[in-house]
């Protein structure tokens, strides 16, 4: 794993599920998507618009809150990214907590606004860097969002795939589950059924997830850690060691 | 009827919040910290806490002091900073009786409310248990299904608040607040039978006039009362204005980690040295 | 990415309303006439005018000129000045199918829009003859009915506009557009697929930057094109700029008294002499 | 009719019909309702808002048309005024046109906020000074907005009085139809009964209608008319001479 750094693999994979979105949201403290949508601008062909909620630049504002959510409804956002403390093999996430509602032996914040955007945005990354049986569990206990809805409900959007620090799932909507799409260097299968709580499917033969390039390490390191300094100065200055322009 | 609206202080805007009433409060970048502080100081009970859509440590503090019976929100976090202390705890103890939202359901029912309409409809939540611990949120079918077929959609209730508590940059003599860039702030005032403002200074004049400012102004209709309170969202930011005071954040956290270090903390930041300046009796207050 | 969105003439926004569009008008205060004149010249044919929520002057000058299939309207009136000439003609001789709404059926159906939610409920209009003749217009039972009875609402369709056009004091080469006090541009603009802007002036740097300006801002995701057209509303005033020419406005009211006059005013203030300097051709505006 | 103009005489009508409001909306082209709702401001022992409708003048302002309309749909909007190019025995208004829709003999320009403010808004006050069988009709031709509803419409609002040049009328909704209040000076029961096209409750004894008195008429003249020469300059000037500040 020489050459670069874990954050940089996991901005890369993320970023290659990004290709084609044209309008890309990122949600409060996620700097590694956020990084991934930067670099999907920074090497897409055509205009790609990356919205951060909360954002103070206004390169990267919405035009509010309720408005994120509006654009998500109309279908002007083609992906975000979700998290749980809990995802299970159907891809519901849980944000609310552990034990049994209402009085959790472990509370969380909250849903946030999961439960709409999962529904209306296309492409939903799951993004969790802990894979242990701890966070990849058989069945949530609160479904925040469920990862798949009857075929009468209406919904355009919901999971793409789940990026962890150990491996890259797609998530198969006809079949309602992961399937294994490359291992990062150096994790082994074993290692990843070890700390999965739930099946999914395992091809005949498992890549290795493709390491960032030098061209993008360079991309990565210039205009990606300079943007990302605006929203998230702490992450730019820990991984690439850059500071926010004043 | 120009001043009246204008009053002396924190203290005797906290006197309008009524036991067991429903409070609107904002997400963050205009969070009335010391308007939270006043009502501890006057002891407010049982009340309907609604997170705009989601809250930290204003909810956290009204929890933690116990004023808080319910809170209906989408999340509490301090954010960056961790978990919130006190919400956690009172989840456990079934102390606060919680009502899980999701952010757009709270702006929507906001907005059902500013329209006078029993409810809105909003896209998703079917088969989250956010909407299966929801008994309030009824599923209708959408009429305007093309296929005719049956097209489930859950109808958002208006949410209403008593009052909402917000922290503005500007306010005038004239009930007007200037709210910047949270048009947010503007739905919650609609909704709510009243806001109650503080602001980091009183604006010369009519903020009405300018035709700059009166875009983003909540117009007195909506307002309730106006105390100044400097720098009145601290240690919490206030957009344009000021940004949080990581440190005294932090300090919070780690005393509010156990019910003893949190009273320590009320003691210190809000009935003692650290609070003394907003420390009028609520009587002299009229 | 910050250029292109700025185009040379209101020729070439004009250029990108295709005939049968669904194109949004606001009532007043924000009129592109100069756009709209730049429709007339093109020839633009069967729009959908959905008037936000009334017109005057650009909505009669259009379905005089010919470019108007339908009205979706809750009033086509020239105000103080009377009655709206071409629109009373076309809907005596049946050329304009009319869609007669009310203000906040209009407001309702772009809200709905904007929140990609099929409907949002109304109160009113049941017993209407509006309501008798919009069969696009559903009645439903409200769920919340605290009696359990029956209360009909009227689930109001979205309106989802292809095109809004909008007149404003300023925009800028990033695409942002300044609308000032007027914040129902706003829900015009997120309702529509894209907005076609005119502005009196292009404003040096981003709109966003300035604190005072960006919250009536309508950021450049919703913005299809902008061309600077100064008086670009005349004879209509715009808000915070400039009034109405009323002695303009009435020499148009007796003009268009009968079709003749209407074209010999068309030959003069859009095709000829009075257009002049905006009748550049629409290729060469590529 | 001496010693009062015209105008003067139904400001104060209007005016008596508006005691106990707190907040008073004013539509477009609306000048003898907003100088009487000024009246009302300036006579009330209580705070009284006048919004009226486009109004530059801050103090006149609403935040916007949207926010009127939901203000009337919360209740927060006490009175408002309409007219009618009809109106009927039921109090039905009718903004649209003479003749068979949609293809009218006639067509006005359209309903505008009738269709809700008339349910919504507690007192609405009916304005229409040409009182002739060609306005108040039987029948109207289109419904803008109905005169009532049955029980199981929401309807917190409608019809309280109807003003005109001859007389006032009183709404009787129970029985949903109007009774002569009074007659303007110098106005015969004949009169009223030969211009009017619906039937209208008579009581034994019909009361002139109160004139201004001198308190008012000053009122009028000074406050009222500086203060209504802002929204409509042109109106001020012609019945008081009152040109409005620069």
């Amino acid at each position: 794993m020489s050459g670069y750094r874990s954050e940089e693999l996991l901005i890369s994979v993320i970023s290659r599920l990004l290709a084609d979105c044209g309008h890309i949201a990122v949600g409060v403290s996620s700097p590694i998507p956020g990084s991934a949508a930067l670099l999907t601008q920074a090497t897409s062909d055509r205009p790609v618009r990356v919205s951060v909620i909360g954002a103070e630049t206004p390169e990267f504002r919405t035009d509010g809150g309720v408005d994120l959510f509006d654009s998500a409804g109309q279908g002007r956002i083609d992906a975000f990214f979700l998290s749980g403390g809990q995802i299970d093999g159907e891809a519901n996430i849980n944000l609310v907590g552990i034990g049994d509602y209402p009085e959790m032996k472990v509370r969380w914040s909250g849903s946030f606004g999961s439960a709409h955007l999962y529904f209306m945005v296309p492409k939903v990354i799951l993004f969790r860097e802990e894979h242990t049986t701890r966070t990849m569990v058989d069945k949530v206990d609160f479904i925040s969002a469920p990862g798949w809805s009857p075929d009468n409900v209406h919904r355009p959007g919901g999971p793409y795939g789940l990026v962890t620090n150990l491996c890259l799932f797609m998530f198969d909507r006809p079949n309602r589950r992961f399937r294994l799409e490359s291992l990062h260097p150096g994790v082994t299968l074993e290692e990843v059924q070890d700390n999965t709580g739930f099946n999914f499917e395992i091809p005949e033969v498992v890549p290795e997830t493709q390491a960032p390039d030098q061209a993008k390490l360079e991309l990565l390191r210039s205009t990606v850690a300079q943007k990302i300094a605006d929203p998230y100065p702490k992450f730019a200055e820990r991984v690439w060691g850059v500071k926010a322009a004043a | 009827m120009t001043n009246q609206i204008v009053l002396p202080d924190v203290e005797a805007l906290a006197a309008r919040v009524a036991d067991g009433a429903k409070v609107a409060v904002f997400k963050d970048g205009a969070v009335p910290m010391d308007l939270g502080r006043a009502l501890v100081r006057k002891g407010v009970r049982g009340l309907h806490v609604v997170t705009v859509p989601t809250s930290g440590l204003l909810a956290d503090m009204l929890i933690g002091a116990g004023c808080v019976a319910t809170i209906e929100t989408s999340g509490v976090t301090m954010s960056e900073f961790g978990q919130a202390p006190c919400f956690g705890r009172a989840v456990k103890s079934s102390s606060l009786k919680i009502m899980d939202a999701t952010c757009p359901a709270v702006y929507t029912g906001l907005q059902a409310a500013e329209k006078g309409v029993p409810f809105i409809p909003m896209r998703g939540l079917i088969g989250s248990d956010i909407l299966a611990n929801r008994p309030d949120f009824k599923t209708i079918d959408n009429p305007y299904d093309a296929d005719g077929g049956d097209d489930p959609i859950v109808a958002i209730p208006a949410i209403r608040p008593d009052v909402s508590l917000i922290h503005a940059p500007l306010a005038d003599a004239f009930g007007n607040v200037w709210i910047g860039r949270q048009a947010e702030l503007k739905i919650m005032a609609h909704a709510s039978a009243e806001s109650l403002i503080t602001c980091e200074r009183l604006y010369e004049g009519n903020l009405l006039e300018d035709p700059h400012l009166a875009p983003a102004v909540i117009p007195s209709m909506y307002v309730g009362g106006i105390a100044v309170a400097e720098r009145g969202g601290w240690p919490l930011g206030l957009t344009g204005e000021y940004d949080d005071d990581p440190d005294a954040i932090l300090a919070y956290i780690q005393a509010a980690a156990t019910p003893e270090g949190f009273q320590d903390w009320l003691a210190e930041h809000v009935f003692g040295s650290g609070a003394a300046d907003a420390r009028v009796p609520a009587q002299a207050a009229e």
